[in-house]
């Protein structure tokens, strides 16, 4: 009973914290709200007995996301740049009619859901059954990496088209040539000590993902929060072009001579042999925790586009 | 009785449509953004809640790949977003530069 | 074996244009898209011979894993795809000659395409949000590609609304899962059976694809972003990329819900295609602008798609399907061809007009006929497959909705296909008006390449002549499981 | 004596609880940005060591216990890193960042 009052007072906190992201004048505020929201989105996933994805969007929802929602708003103008003023103009008046339409979405969304029997799924049944020739004693992990590895490759595709966008919107494939201020002295300390420590982490999940929670994404994802820790700081140990390129398609690559290899032996796109999958799998998954973190440190990088002059926006979008 | 996992299936209800008012009736680039993300939360929330199967047995790995799977693509989807966001921003600069006056003021948001 | 090569050599494709130097990206890419159309080509002689072909990702048999499935539907997209996917690649290889933007061009179109290649073979609910992903994203980076204020605004608000509707798409598939506990289409269309949560989770992916497809009223993103693009985007954009959507619309309609769907659901959706129609068309008329003629011309003539919708969500009468459903089938399928060809061509001769004359104004085109002669006619032989004039394909498909509409018995639909057709020829004979008109004083026309001239020309030609040869296509299509077919089925 | 561990663990636990709950008014209730941060330095720390405690009497295994124990190290780093971050851009710029 205690858990359940819990699990409601969890429940209306995040709806109420969603609210607030909107509803908030200020986007600084907004954006540091909605990094709450993602801490205690953790927590819901730890009750929902989810600790991959505790893991995982703790370090993107929270993490990322909110880094790069901060750093967005420090390199916007003072006031709302034109883009939003264009889209404001003809927002107007949607005001009791939106509300009344996302109040019957979201009744009929809600009977849905309630309308929902519990019942063992097929999948997960068939799961547990062919686990022990997957290659891993990690069901999510069996699943990410050979069940379903075909959607880990393309979804590899998708991290791949975001950083080819946002280069061809920055008119260059070259990341370095920016310069930043440097941080002050206690921060380089830090991220200095810290990252043979995260290193160390990535390398543990990566292993852990084979047994327990853990695995590809998490470890890229930690990876990735290194790599932004580490330009902050001013230290660029990767700074040549191709050097990136290299990191980036690495994990897509490692599937595709996965595939193609095991393809020539006569097996079908991404089926790996009983006996050898345990070591396909952790190919593939350090390829890919590679590139998911080069990717993900990459999309920040690559933001900052090159200098202009007068770039003295502050840290938040005031209201006029 | 209420199950654990209808109370997060409700939240996640809420999340979606409350990310999606936001994404239809916030002016603001940066805020629709944010609420897309909000509208991901909660469509994450409900595959996990989907997943529970009880406070004993392990939850469905299927939904949960499903999710790490949707977080990356969300990120990323986020991260472009967040450029053009940028891209934007920076060419209203420069053609206020070249036109020798500040950037536009910014328009009058209705109080909430 | 061959059925992941589609998906694959794109792929690769893709990443030899984005690592490698921008001569190799470019020749590599090309070489790649011609490679695929011969997978393409090589996967529907199979399927021709053999009947439809599956694939098991990773050796695992669905449920548990991931089916790839090529019937003759999935077969005639890819072709398509191919065929116009290899014009607009030659295309782009004169149109992008030393731009700064070709090194770009070229990774995310060939993304886009593997997208659309793996959108039409998946059989994974799941999977195919992944994928609908890729070629979304890929699409709206294409978009932005312009790089100018109206480019970037317009690939912003695409991106906005491309990512309400995978969500919106998702969120149905995690009701579906609740409810079946499977993600594979077959399974889930042997499962599926009335219930709340089986609608609402129908109508949320119906929704999300419809947004994607830019079906009336949810088609605002379309117009801006599809003229504001390059010419080879924007043929790409509203020849293949929308259609890809309507193709999940059907596959999920027909071959997964069949039993579940209604006819009332099918004349709403078919009411949203006629009000596309005529809305549509009639905005294509009060454009001034080439581009953005063209594209709401692509809002109408999706339009037409939605006729299939009520035209065969009819009851079955003693488990046999209604006569007319193969001819509604057929002149919907047929729709999806013609204005693919036609509309890939119409965009590309925009962007030669755009490159000679350096202004998108429909006032810039006079005197083109006897200026850019080839790139007019394109014009005109497009124009006569949208309009739906014989012998053209389109003539073939709008004969044969004509034709199931009267059998069916649901005459309301035939005015707004005359209509729909009479709006087209008046913004038609507009275009052609203009090109036709004298010039006032001398126009000087700047070079364009005879690759950037002839491809929009062979591509038109493309559109007309489909007509001519119904009996392929339409044997193509009969291959494979799709329910209309089918001489039993999920009677109501 | 696992009983007595127990209470032993559960009243640490709420200890830091206690630390958190202070803190946490802290912030609410504190006038300036330098105020907050001692209100929140003494929640992380003290709050946090008291929980770790607890929860390492409470582990069955040293191997937990040294887990959580390196959680709150790296707590400490971060946290004590962070306030100076903080208060630097106070001192520095009294008037404005966010409030």
């Amino acid at each position: 009973m205690i858990a359940l009052i819990f699990d409601g007072v969890l429940a209306v906190t995040l709806v109420a914290l969603a609210w607030r992201v909107l509803a908030a004048p200020d986007a600084f505020e907004a954006v540091v709200v909605f990094i709450t929201l993602g801490l205690l989105m953790a927590l819901a996933w730890g009750r929902l007995a989810a600790p991959d994805i505790a893991l995982a969007e703790a370090a993107v929802g929270a993490g990322l996301t909110g880094v790069l929602l901060l750093d967005t708003l420090g390199a916007l103008p003072h006031g709302s740049p034109p883009a939003q003023a264009a889209a404001h103009a003809e927002i107007r008046g949607r005001g009791w009619p939106a509300r009344v339409a996302t109040g019957l979405l979201a009744t009929t969304l809600g009977a849905a859901v309630l309308s929902l029997e519990p019942r063992p799924s097929l999948l997960a049944g068939q799961v547990s059954a062919h686990l022990g020739q997957s290659g891993v004693s990690h069901p999510v992990t069996a699943v990410l990496l050979n069940f379903r590895g075909y959607d880990t490759w393309l979804e590899l595709g998708v991290l791949l088209i975001a950083i080819i966008g946002v280069l061809a919107l920055r008119g260059s494939t070259r990341l370095s040539g920016e310069t930043l201020a440097r941080p002050p002295a206690v921060l380089a300390w830090l991220i200095r000590v810290l990252t043979p420590l995260i290193l160390m982490v990535a390398g543990y999940l990566l292993w852990l993902g084979k047994h327990a929670a853990g695995g590809a994404f998490q470890a890229g994802v930690v990876l990735g929060a290194a790599g932004v820790l580490l330009w902050l700081a001013g230290w660029h140990p990767v700074a040549r072009e191709w050097l990136w390129k290299v990191l980036w398609v690495i994990g897509f690559l490692g599937f595709i001579a996965a595939g193609l290899g095991q393809l020539l032996a006569g097996a079908n796109w991404l089926e790996y042999p009983p006996e050898t999958a345990a070591t396909f799998i952790l190919c593939l998954e350090l390829g890919a925790a590679i590139s998911i973190g080069a990717t993900l440190a990459g999309l920040f990088i690559a933001l900052h586009f090159p200098p202009r002059e007068n770039l003295s926006g502050g840290p938040n979008e005031r209201r006029p | 009785m209420i199950e654990q996992n209808q109370i997060y299936g409700i939240a996640a209800v809420l999340l979606f449509c409350v990310g999606l008012h936001g994404v239809a009736t916030r002016p603001e680039m940066v805020r629709k953004v944010i609420a897309l993300n909000i509208m991901g939360a909660g469509v994450f929330l409900f595959l996990i809640s989907v997943a529970w199967q009880g406070a004993r047995a392990p939850a469905d790995p299927v939904p949960q790949a499903m999710v790490l799977t949707g977080i990356v693509v969300a990120v990323s989807a986020s991260a472009f977003a967040l450029g053009l966001v940028r891209r934007l921003a920076g060419l209203a600069e420069e053609s206020a530069a070249e036109h020798g006056e500040s950037p536009a003021a910014p328009p009058k948001e209705d109080p909430k | 074996m061959s059925m992941i090569l589609p998906v694959l050599l794109p792929l690769v494709g893709a990443l030899l244009a984005f690592i490698g130097t921008r001569r190799i990206g470019a020749v590599g890419a090309m070489a790649f898209a011609v490679a695929t159309l011969g997978a393409s080509v090589l996967l529907t002689v199979e399927l021709w011979h053999g009947g439809p072909q599956l694939h098991m990702l990773g050796g695992w048999p669905a449920p548990l894993g991931i089916a790839l499935v090529a019937d003759g539907l999935s077969a005639m997209m890819l072709l398509m795809t191919a065929v116009v996917g290899v014009f607009i690649s030659g295309y782009a290889l004169a149109y992008f000659q030393g731009e700064a933007s070709q090194r770009f061009f070229w990774p995310l179109w060939m993304f886009l395409w593997s997208g659309l290649n793996a959108l039409y073979l998946s059989a994974d609910v799941f999977n195919l949000y992944v994928v609908l992903e890729i070629s979304g994203l890929a699409a709206v980076a294409l978009a932005a590609l312009g790089g100018s204020r109206p480019a970037l605004v317009a690939a912003l608000r695409y991106l906005i609304a491309a990512m309400v509707a995978a969500l919106a798409y998702l969120f149905g598939v995690a009701l579906l899962y609740a409810e079946y506990g499977v993600l594979d289409l077959e399974a889930l269309g042997a499962l599926a059976a009335p219930g709340l949560a089986t609608t609402v989770a129908i109508a949320l992916m119906m929704l999300g694809l419809a947004v994607k497809t830019a079906l009336f009223p949810l088609h605002f993103w379309l117009p801006p972003a599809h003229a504001a693009a390059p010419a080879p985007v924007s043929a790409a954009l509203s020849a293949l990329v929308i259609k890809a959507s309507f193709y999940l619309m059907l596959r999920l309609w027909f071959g997964v819900f069949d039993g579940v769907v209604t006819f009332g659901a099918g004349q709403l959706l078919g009411a949203l295609g006629a009000a596309a129609i005529l809305w549509g068309s009639f905005q294509a008329l009060r454009q001034r602008r080439l581009k953005l003629l063209i594209a709401h011309s692509t809002v109408g003539q999706i339009g037409y798609l939605f006729l299939i919708f009520p035209l065969v969500s009819v009851p079955r009468v003693d488990g046999v399907s209604a006569p007319w459903v193969v001819e509604a089938w057929a002149g919907g399928m047929f729709q999806v061809l013609s204005h693919g060809f036609a509309k890939a061509a119409l965009f590309l001769a925009a962007g030669v007009i755009l490159r000679a004359t350096a202004s998108d104004q429909l006032t810039s085109m006079r005197d083109l006929a006897g200026r850019l002669p080839a790139t007019t006619f394109a014009f005109a032989l497009a124009g006569v497959s949208l309009i739906g004039l014989p012998p053209s394909g389109g003539f073939v498909a709008k004969w044969m909705l004509l034709k199931a509409i009267f059998a069916s018995g649901q005459w309301w639909w035939a005015p707004v296909v005359v209509l729909g057709s009479l709006l087209t020829a008046g913004y038609v004979f507009m275009l052609l008006r203009f090109a036709f008109k004298p010039a006032n004083g001398p126009l000087d026309l700047k070079p364009v390449s005879k690759v950037m001239q002839v491809i929009p020309l062979l591509l038109a030609l493309i559109a007309v002549l489909i007509g001519l040869n119904v009996e392929g296509p339409l044997r193509l299509l009969e291959i494979g499981p799709l329910t209309p077919f089918l001489p039993q089925g999920g009677g109501r | 004596m696992s009983g007595i561990l127990n209470v032993l663990g559960i009243g640490l636990c709420l200890i830091g609880a206690g630390f958190f709950l202070a803190g946490t008014v802290g912030l609410l209730r504190f006038p300036d940005s330098l105020c907050r941060l001692h209100a929140l330095t003494k929640a992380d720390n003290l709050g946090l060591g008291f929980m770790v405690l607890g929860l390492a009497v409470e582990s069955d295994s040293l191997a937990v216990a040294g887990k959580l124990a390196l959680i709150w190290l790296l707590a400490l780093l971060a946290g004590a890193s962070a306030c100076y971050l903080i208060a630097r851009t106070t001192v520095h710029d009294p008037g404005g960042g966010p409030e």
